[in-house]
């Protein structure tokens, strides 16, 4: 199958790392307010961006999802005051890497979502969703099954 | 249906049959030794005491375990919990469906015994291999001289096949069982002490010595089996190593040109004195 | 046989002979004139096996992990990526100083491998790749220094810094033409792992890629699997490459690992500032800490 | 086998409009691992509970999924649920299938619930490699310290002590006091800073439960929160607190005059002193640089004169050390080096003062003994001009910060010198005045209307001597043009600082400072008085510029947190923490510097090799300072470290679990 | 002999490509290896190739049955074996040894590895003559002939511009009965073999080796060892593979792939016991295997001289020398 190809009744399947504290509250908080997005992100909770270890990342690619958002709190506002600090390193590279490697930039992301931006956390996820869903399912890195 | 180890030979012998576990009995808080069967409650096949088998949980992995018996329709494992596949088999429940594959390995030499007085020394999980052979020599009692036991453990709860050492073996006839735990326990009134000074202290007189248990006793116990004058080809042990395949082609468990799966894993004191010490 | 060789081969005995050390560490003419691999010297007399030419490619700082519980001193020869490499052991903490003497070689370059095997001994044989974007010709840490240090002056850097133009090559194909190189190059990864065998930075006591109890990785090659490998493995050398360049000497599949290492290092300097492994070893790691003004690319 | 149980909640129709519950719930049943799978109409209601209790006896189940709302609103009901049932509460994992999908995917039914099947499958993926926790806990020591012996340290310590707690007061100077001390009075009411201070000094200093630890040090803190080991350096006093009775025969005697710091050098003091006549404890010590004893090895008058022979030559800086279960800093503030503005000529020309000076000048046991008089002549200022943010609110030569109390102190003082010199004029530079604060505009606006000092908005761009007179010239941006104000005496309103020592102290007790050296609060509005290291809180103007009013009330919140802490004989611990793997860790130490908390230390291991016995450096993980973020665990790239409950293990298994 | 023109080769290969996979030593993605025949194949005849032909056989990574596994239950299902004959082309002789020593531990001793089995059975092999050996080659040293192949189908000869074609076996017969239009019969004399640089003197190694487990030449071989696989990957022979799944939710396949004696999980055993724990343990393993255990189990040596490890061993461990230093010690 060719990389453009989409198939029928494709939909996009996103993974989204999101910290307890700022983003997973994001997302309650869109829930709360009750801001539609498409249902195609899955959130998986860790206590801290500073917890996403790239590997995580990399086989989440491996195994087939098509997008993957890494959301914390923003810079000084971390639960755990400093690790956002060195997720922004860590995925400021890692990001630069993938897309080194051929990863199209939209298939990864980061961003910060406070506790507060149900609103932001909404557009985040719109966006992505549709970036994704114009490129079509992601076959890089994947493994073969 | 019960597979040869002639049949085994022209399937692929890499893939296991579908087995289920029937029966587990806890052994010890570690050991626990398994019954298993093939679905249609058949032997997975006739294994010669001594040899092993290949039991997986695919998902999970595949190991090689001695037989410490077979039964009519069942073969036993005993296994102890110690890594990812062993801690795994030690969470399933009767009814289970397993990969079985066997049996591998040249097992005692059962004719080479027949007529013998037999000393069977066994440590901890040691004795599991050679219950095996305990478990034949008791089933085809006239064909074997003297049969006796020396079993230790850490403790008494480390004490594996309970039933057989105080209730089954001790009522056979002509067979001793003498059991012993490291320290001084509660509710202990049997001996107390190391295996090989155990073996001293009793001094038996077999023919043929089988010993199976960790390094450590080995190595105390075989100066003391030399001092009752044994030939090296009448102390026969198991050895354990990595394997994979099974069959004598992954290259793991070589010792010297040895495959421990395919040439093992019973091997005498004059055997192993030509391998290289790396085991 | 060179001046530095005759040093070097003094040095060496000198030191096992008044015990400063119980094994020295260098280099030794190989089964080709354009080897010269590692050498353990343990006797004073065997100390005529060592070499110096341009062919010491091998960075010997690695070996120091196999003597981590020797009771003894060992000496190594560091030329300046190896002393690099040692700097770096020192801040991963696992070298303990006191028990190394190091003896440093001014290096003028090394000389392509691949190219010697194929242009011949009297072929014009190009520097190594690496040699050309030397900053470091000069050991940045030694006991000794064959030459002394007016030896140091003789030596200059590469003028300029490296331009990464191998690097900005395959930013400018477009994320297709990207990952289908990658995946060729990765495709044929054995993952015998020589790479990280002989990678300096590679220090863990049980490297993740062993770990199959937790999975990180399948024991399959594919090219899935490959591309973890590669990507996990820059990024764990990322801001603690030396640029030794021992991995991509090492790959029997000739696979341009530096150049993904070099991308990293440029995108460190980019990102956060000038960075260059293995200087100061009690300098803080560009994953190791943070700056609150970093760039922001994530509002 | 493990066995899962998972529970669906419809949450009413919260959830059950959006998403196909049953379904999700007969979906769940070929999940692997799950042993009974059920919905209900509210989970969290009694009724719902009691059927995941009921469920878990009669299933045998070992571990829970319940997909609700977040778990942040209900984890912990369902973790008390599950543990009710028997079950370790840390057994239990949540699918928010509320807040992060019927709620948001209202319209979708059939994806909304394909949805929420693969968020509880992500679930159970996770609960299969869940470990039971246990919370530990840490003992309490039942003592606090205070460090900084400021009217917000004696305040802290105060308030600790009256609760019922021992609390040592460590203080660097001679004497408590601090600041305040030096202050003649206060904004806004004008009320004698010592007449309010010295009764607080008074009462600390004889209160049974605080010990005053004067001219003393910290030198070490080890440990944690509940149990710091806390080393203090007991500088020699050369006085035999015990045997000195105060008299200050010793001091009247010294030769040596140094000059008097708490004076602001305007005055001298003896080698032999207290700072202030009011100081605790009102006992000298001696001042080995300019003691001539010290200096020469002759000398010792104050021996000599001594009554109770408390002098002693020989006494030795002593180190202590003691256990505490918590710590409150409250170490003050520095000014600002003014001398940076050279166009101000401090320094350069003596009637340039600092508000400081202009303290001790207008303070009755000052040097001039309350009359304010020019540092030069000692003549009468008849035109004072005042020049605010002095070092604050100036990016390139001083801070970027507001000094907060600028604006105020230099009022009270147009005040005063108004109040004090009739016929003299007062002028004020300033850039803006900020008066928030009760009662404070109103003291400004009396300062203006009613003393009449003349507020000039603009900066200052010089000052230059022309006879005895001091030119400061000026703008006034207001009406635009340039001023030139003939004075008598400038008063420097200058800012606030951290102390030089800030940064050292706060890295040996391991909290974080800005990039001004102020101590760093755990968070800028929840928690204001607490460093990110547990057990550690801040009061007063070391955690940025402050008045009295402020440091006092801050130095309370501080005591409160302390009492809490106090008030238990041991803590519960968090048992979501990293955990250190001894047999993968190479002891690089990458995770140190990425842990907030400095929970990681390293520590020596012995094991045997090809047996041989060596020893090797592994981290360790300090259960009482963990918070759980997890920072180790990326930063160890052998992933020796792993974050309980949240593994790489488990997070895996999600991934995966996701793909499927 | 049959012969045909260099540059005419692939015209037969072209022929035996419409009936069968044609295997050819080709540069495929920067490294030459035995490649699948298509028109555009970069055809690698000057030198043997980087990758033996061992993985043709024995896959790097290979799918050996497929499993469900659901709570208590549990479904293996075998892959089909194929059944397309498949001609490889040009194997030197060095590496022809080497499917020699693969076919004994794959298809002797007690068991034969069906994998293995019918790849092999369905491979016809033409060997290639060697007159120009390589810096690294010294497969006269392990008593292999670069002119004469074992266990060939069909013998290929290299007559400089020419290649002649001699058939072994029925099944080459056939072959080269099916290309015969596109050759020339003639007379030709074999080019005589150049040079070798490399030497190697295994007479009495794998005796002598008997008394040697201990000996002190041990320490100093394994010091610069790296424990990587480069050695073991690119050898011709090496044949050791561990066996692991790979699970996705129910679905799992057992897939076995190569592995090597020098990583420490090789021999680690669950509990924790490393039979062979260092470097010295392994190499010393691996060179005993290569030069005494294998002789002793198979009566023929795990080396066929091929110079791939000498050549691609980041630290140059040369089993030339290391056969000097033994025969030496």
């Amino acid at each position: 199958m060719s990389v453009k190809e989409i198939p029928q009744n494709w939909e996009p399947k996103i993974l989204v790392f999101a910290c307890n504290w700022c983003t997973y509250a994001g997302a309650d908080l869109a829930g709360l307010s009750r801001l539609q997005y498409p249902p195609n992100i899955r959130i998986l909770r860790v206590p801290c961006s500073g917890r996403v270890n790239p590997q995580f990342v990399i086989r989440a690619f491996q195994r087939g999802v098509d997008g993957v958002l890494v959301a914390g709190c923003h810079p000084g506002d971390c639960h755990y005051v400093t690790g956002n600090y060195f997720t922004r390193r860590r995925y400021l590279l890692m990001q630069r890497l993938l897309q080194y490697v051929g990863i199209d930039p939209e298939r990864f992301q980061a961003r910060w979502i406070s506790g507060s931006e149900g609103p932001k956390f909404q557009q985040v996820v719109n966006q992505i969703t549709e970036e994704i869903r114009a490129m079509g399912p992601n076959r890089k890195l994947r493994d073969a099954q | 249906m019960a597979v040869t180890a002639e049949q085994v030979k022209t399937i692929n012998p890499l893939v296991p049959i579908k087995g289920k576990v029937i029966k587990i009995v806890q052994e010890t808080p570690d050991v626990k030794t398994f019954h298993i069967s093939t679905m249609d409650d058949q032997k997975p096949f006739d294994p010669m005491p001594g040899q092993l088998g290949m039991l997986s949980l695919p998902a999970v992995g595949e190991g090689m375990f001695s037989i410490t018996n077979k039964g009519e329709n069942h073969i036993e494992m005993a296994i102890k919990a110690v890594g990812q596949l062993t801690n795994a088999l030690h969470e399933i429940e009767v009814g289970q469906e397993v990969g079985i594959r066997g049996p591998y390995g040249n097992g005692f030499p059962v004719d080479y015994c027949k007529g013998k007085d037999i000393l069977f020394i066994g440590g901890g999980i040691g004795l599991a291999p050679v219950r095996s052979l305990i478990m034949h020599c008791i089933k085809n009692r006239d064909e074997f001289g003297k049969l006796t036991v020396v079993y230790g453990a850490r403790s008494k709860a480390d004490l594996c096949f309970k039933e057989d050492l105080f209730e089954n073996w001790p009522q056979v006839p002509n067979m001793d069982v003498f059991v012993t735990i490291d320290r001084e326990e509660e509710g202990w009134d049997g001996h107390v002490g190391f295996v090989p000074a155990y073996v001293e202290e009793l001094a038996p007189k077999p023919q043929v010595t089988i010993l199976c248990g960790p390094p450590i006793m080995i190595k105390f116990t075989l100066p003391t089996l030399q001092k009752m004058n044994f030939a090296d080809n009448d102390i026969i042990t198991t050895l354990e190593m990595r394997m994979k395949c099974g069959i004598g082609k992954c290259g793991r468990c070589n010792i010297g040109s040895c495959y421990v799966c395919l040439d093992g894993p019973v091997f005498t004191m004059e055997q192993l004195k030509d391998l290289p010490p790396e085991y | 046989m060179s001046e530095i060789t005759k040093k070097i081969q003094e040095i060496a005995r000198e030191i096992l002979e008044k015990g400063e050390a119980e094994i020295v560490i260098g280099w030794e003419k190989g089964t080709f004139w354009y080897l010269s691999p590692p050498a353990f010297i343990d006797k004073p007399e065997d100390t005529q096996r060592l070499v110096w030419d341009e062919f010491c490619h091998n960075n010997l700082s690695k070996y120091l992990l196999d003597y981590k519980n020797h009771e003894g001193k060992v000496a190594i020869f560091v030329k300046g990526c190896d002393s690099r490499a040692f700097n770096r052991l020192l801040q991963d903490k696992q070298v303990d100083r006191e028990k190394v003497v190091l003896i440093g070689i001014p290096c003028t370059g090394l000389k392509d491998q691949d190219k010697a095997k194929s242009l011949g001994p009297n072929g014009d044989i190009p520097k190594a790749q690496k040699c050309m974007e030397c900053k470091y010709p000069t050991p940045l840490v030694y006991d000794y220094l064959i030459g002394g240090e007016e030896a140091l002056n003789e030596v200059a850097a590469t003028k300029e810094a490296p331009d990464f133009s191998d690097v900005k090559a395959v930013e400018e194909m477009t994320p297709d033409e990207r990952y289908d190189f990658w995946t060729k190059q990765y495709d044929r990864c054995l993952r015998c792992y020589a790479c990280r065998n002989v990678c300096p930075a590679c220090s863990c006591r049980e490297c993740i890629f062993d770990q199959t109890r937790i999975g990180w990785i399948g024991k399959a090659n594919n090219s899935s699997e490959n591309q973890f490998f590669a990507l996990t493995r820059a990024m764990h050398v990322a801001g603690r490459c030396v640029e030794c360049g021992e991995c991509e000497r090492a790959c029997p599949m000739d696979i341009p690992i530096m150049l993904l290492n070099k991308k990293l290092i440029k995108d460190i300097n980019e990102l956060f500032g000038k960075y260059d492994a293995g200087i100061d070893p009690e300098g803080k790691l560009p994953l190791g800490h943070f700056d609150k003004n970093d760039p922001e690319e994530f509002m | 086998m493990k066995r899962v149980g998972v529970f669906i909640c419809h949450c009413g129709s919260n959830i059950a409009a959006a998403v196909d519950c049953e379904k999700v719930a007969e979906n769940a049943k070929s999940f692997p691992g799950v042993a009974f799978s059920t919905d209900y109409k509210y989970m969290c209601a009694e009724p719902g509970q009691d059927l995941i209790k009921k469920a878990i006896k009669e299933h045998k189940l070992d571990r829970i999924v319940v997909a609700s709302c977040s778990p942040r609103m209900h984890e912990p009901t369902f973790r008390r649920c599950i543990e009710s049932g028997g079950l370790n509460p840390y057994l239990l994992e949540m699918a928010n299938i509320r807040e992060h999908c019927s709620w948001v995917h209202p319209d979708d039914k059939e994806r909304a619930t394909f949805k929420a099947t693969e968020l509880v499958r992500m679930a159970v993926a996770k609960v299969l490699k869940n470990e039971p926790l246990d919370k530990s806990t840490i003992p309490i020591t039942k003592r606090a310290l205070v460090i900084g012996g400021g009217i917000a340290g004696i305040q802290a310590a105060l308030d600790i002590a009256n609760a019922g707690h021992i609390v040592d007061v460590v203080e660097k100077e001679p004497s408590i006091g601090g600041r305040m001390a030096q202050i003649d009075k206060t904004f806004p009411t004008l009320d004698c800073s010592a007449c309010i201070l010295t009764p607080k000094m008074v009462e600390v200093a004889n209160h049974p439960n605080v010990n005053l630890i004067t001219y003393s040090e910290i030198e070490k803190v080890e440990g944690y929160v509940g149990n710091f080991d806390v080393t203090i350096r007991k500088k020699a006093r050369s006085v035999d607190m015990k045997a000195c009775t105060g008299c200050g025969t010793c001091y009247q005697k010294c030769p040596s005059k140094v000059p008097s710091e708490f004076e602001m050098e305007m005055m001298d003091r003896k080698a032999i002193y207290t700072p202030f006549p009011q100081a605790i404890p009102n006992k000298p010590v001696i001042d080995r640089e300019n003691c001539r004893y010290f200096k020469t090895g002759k000398c010792g008058v104050c021996q000599k004169v001594c009554p109770t022979n408390a002098v002693d030559f020989t006494q030795e800086d002593e180190l202590v050390t003691e256990r505490y279960g918590a710590i409150v800093v409250a170490t003050g503030f520095d000014l600002f080096d003014e001398s940076v503005y050279g166009e101000y000529g401090y320094g350069k020309y003596k009637d340039v003062i600092t508000g400081l000076h202009f303290e001790r000048l207008i303070n009755a046991s000052g040097p001039t003994m309350g009359k304010i008089k020019r540092p030069s002549d000692g003549k009468i200022p008849k035109n004072v001009v005042f020049i605010k943010c002095v070092g604050s609110r100036d990016e390139v030569k001083g801070k970027a910060y507001c000094s907060k109390t600028c604006c105020m102190y230099t009022a009270k003082h147009a005040t005063l010198v108004r109040e004090k010199i009739k016929d003299s004029n007062v002028y004020v530079f300033y850039m803006d005045v900020r008066t928030p604060g009760k009662g404070y505009d109103e003291f400004y606006t009396r300062t203006t209307d009613q003393f009449g000092a003349k507020y000039i908005r603009g900066r200052v761009s010089k000052i230059y001597e022309k006879g005895d007179k001091l030119i400061v010239r000026g703008e006034d941006t207001l009406l635009g043009r340039p001023v030139e104000v003939e004075a008598d005496m400038v008063v420097l309103a200058t800012a606030m600082v951290a102390k030089s020592d800030a940064a050292k102290l706060a890295q040996m007790i391991g909290f974080s400072y800005d990039q001004n050296h102020f101590y760093t609060e755990a968070h800028p509005k929840l928690a204001p008085v607490e460093t990110h290291t547990a057990g550690v809180y801040l009061a007063g103007a070391c955690q940025g510029p402050k008045d009295i009013p402020d440091s006092v009330a801050q130095a309370s919140a501080a005591a409160v947190k302390v009492c809490g802490l106090l008030s238990k004989e041991e803590m519960p611990t968090e048992p979501i923490i990293s955990a250190v793997d001894e047999a993968i860790c190479a002891g690089c130490g990458m995770c140190v510097p990425v842990c907030p908390y400095k929970a990681i230390d390293m520590k020596v291991i012995q094991e045997r090799v090809h047996g041989k016995t060596i020893s090797r450096k592994v981290a360790t993980v300090n259960s009482g300072l963990c918070q759980g973020c997890g920072a180790c665990t990326v930063a160890c790239r052998s992933a020796a470290l792993n974050l309980k409950h949240f593994t790489n293990e488990q997070i895996l298994a999600e991934v995966d679990a996701l793909c499927l | 002999m049959k012969t045909i023109a260099k540059a005419k080769l692939p015209l037969v290969l072209e022929l035996l490509a419409k009936e069968y996979k044609v295997l050819v030593p080709a540069k495929f993605e920067g490294v030459t290896r035995f490649t699948p025949y298509q028109q555009d194949v970069e055809l690698a005849l000057e030198e043997n190739v980087i990758m033996p032909p061992k993985d043709i056989f024995f896959p790097q990574t290979e799918k050996m049955y497929k499993f469900k596994a659901k709570d208590k239950s549990l479904e293996i299902e075998e892959y089909p074996l194929e059944d397309a004959m498949q001609i490889i082309f040009g194997i030197r002789s060095c590496d022809m040894k080497s499917i020699d020593c693969l076919d004994q531990v794959f298809l002797t001793k007690s068991y034969v590895d069906p994998y293995y089995k019918n790849k092999r059975d369905r491979s016809i092999l033409v060997a290639l003559s060697c007159i120009e050996p390589m810096d690294s080659c010294f497969c006269t040293s392990m008593g292999i002939d670069p002119q004469k192949a074992v266990g060939a189908d069909i013998q290929a000869y290299d007559l400089g511009d020419k290649i002649g074609f001699e058939a072994i076996s029925d099944v080459g017969k056939e072959i080269l009965e099916k290309i015969s239009s596109l050759l020339t019969e003639e007379e030709v004399t074999l080019p005589a073999v150049g040079e070798f640089n490399l030497n190697a003197d295994v007479e009495g190694v794998p005796e002598k080796l008997k008394e040697m487990f201990d000996h002190p030449i041990w320490d100093d071989i394994s010091r610069k060892c790296l424990n990587c696989s480069a050695c073991a990957y690119v050898c011709p022979t090496c044949h050791c593979f561990d066996i692991a799944n790979e699970v996705r939710g129910e679905d799992g396949v057992k897939i076995r792939c190569w592995d090597c004696c020098m990583f420490d999980e090789y021999t680690m055993m669950a509990g924790g016991h490393q039979p062979r724990p260092g470097k010295k343990e392994r190499v010393r393993n691996r060179f005993l295997h290569k030069l005494r255990y294998f002789p002793e189990r198979y009566d023929m040596l795990l080396c066929t001289g091929c110079g791939r490890c000498v050549v691609k061993c980041p630290v140059n461990m040369d089993i030339t020398s290391i056969i000097r230093q033994i025969k030496n010690a």
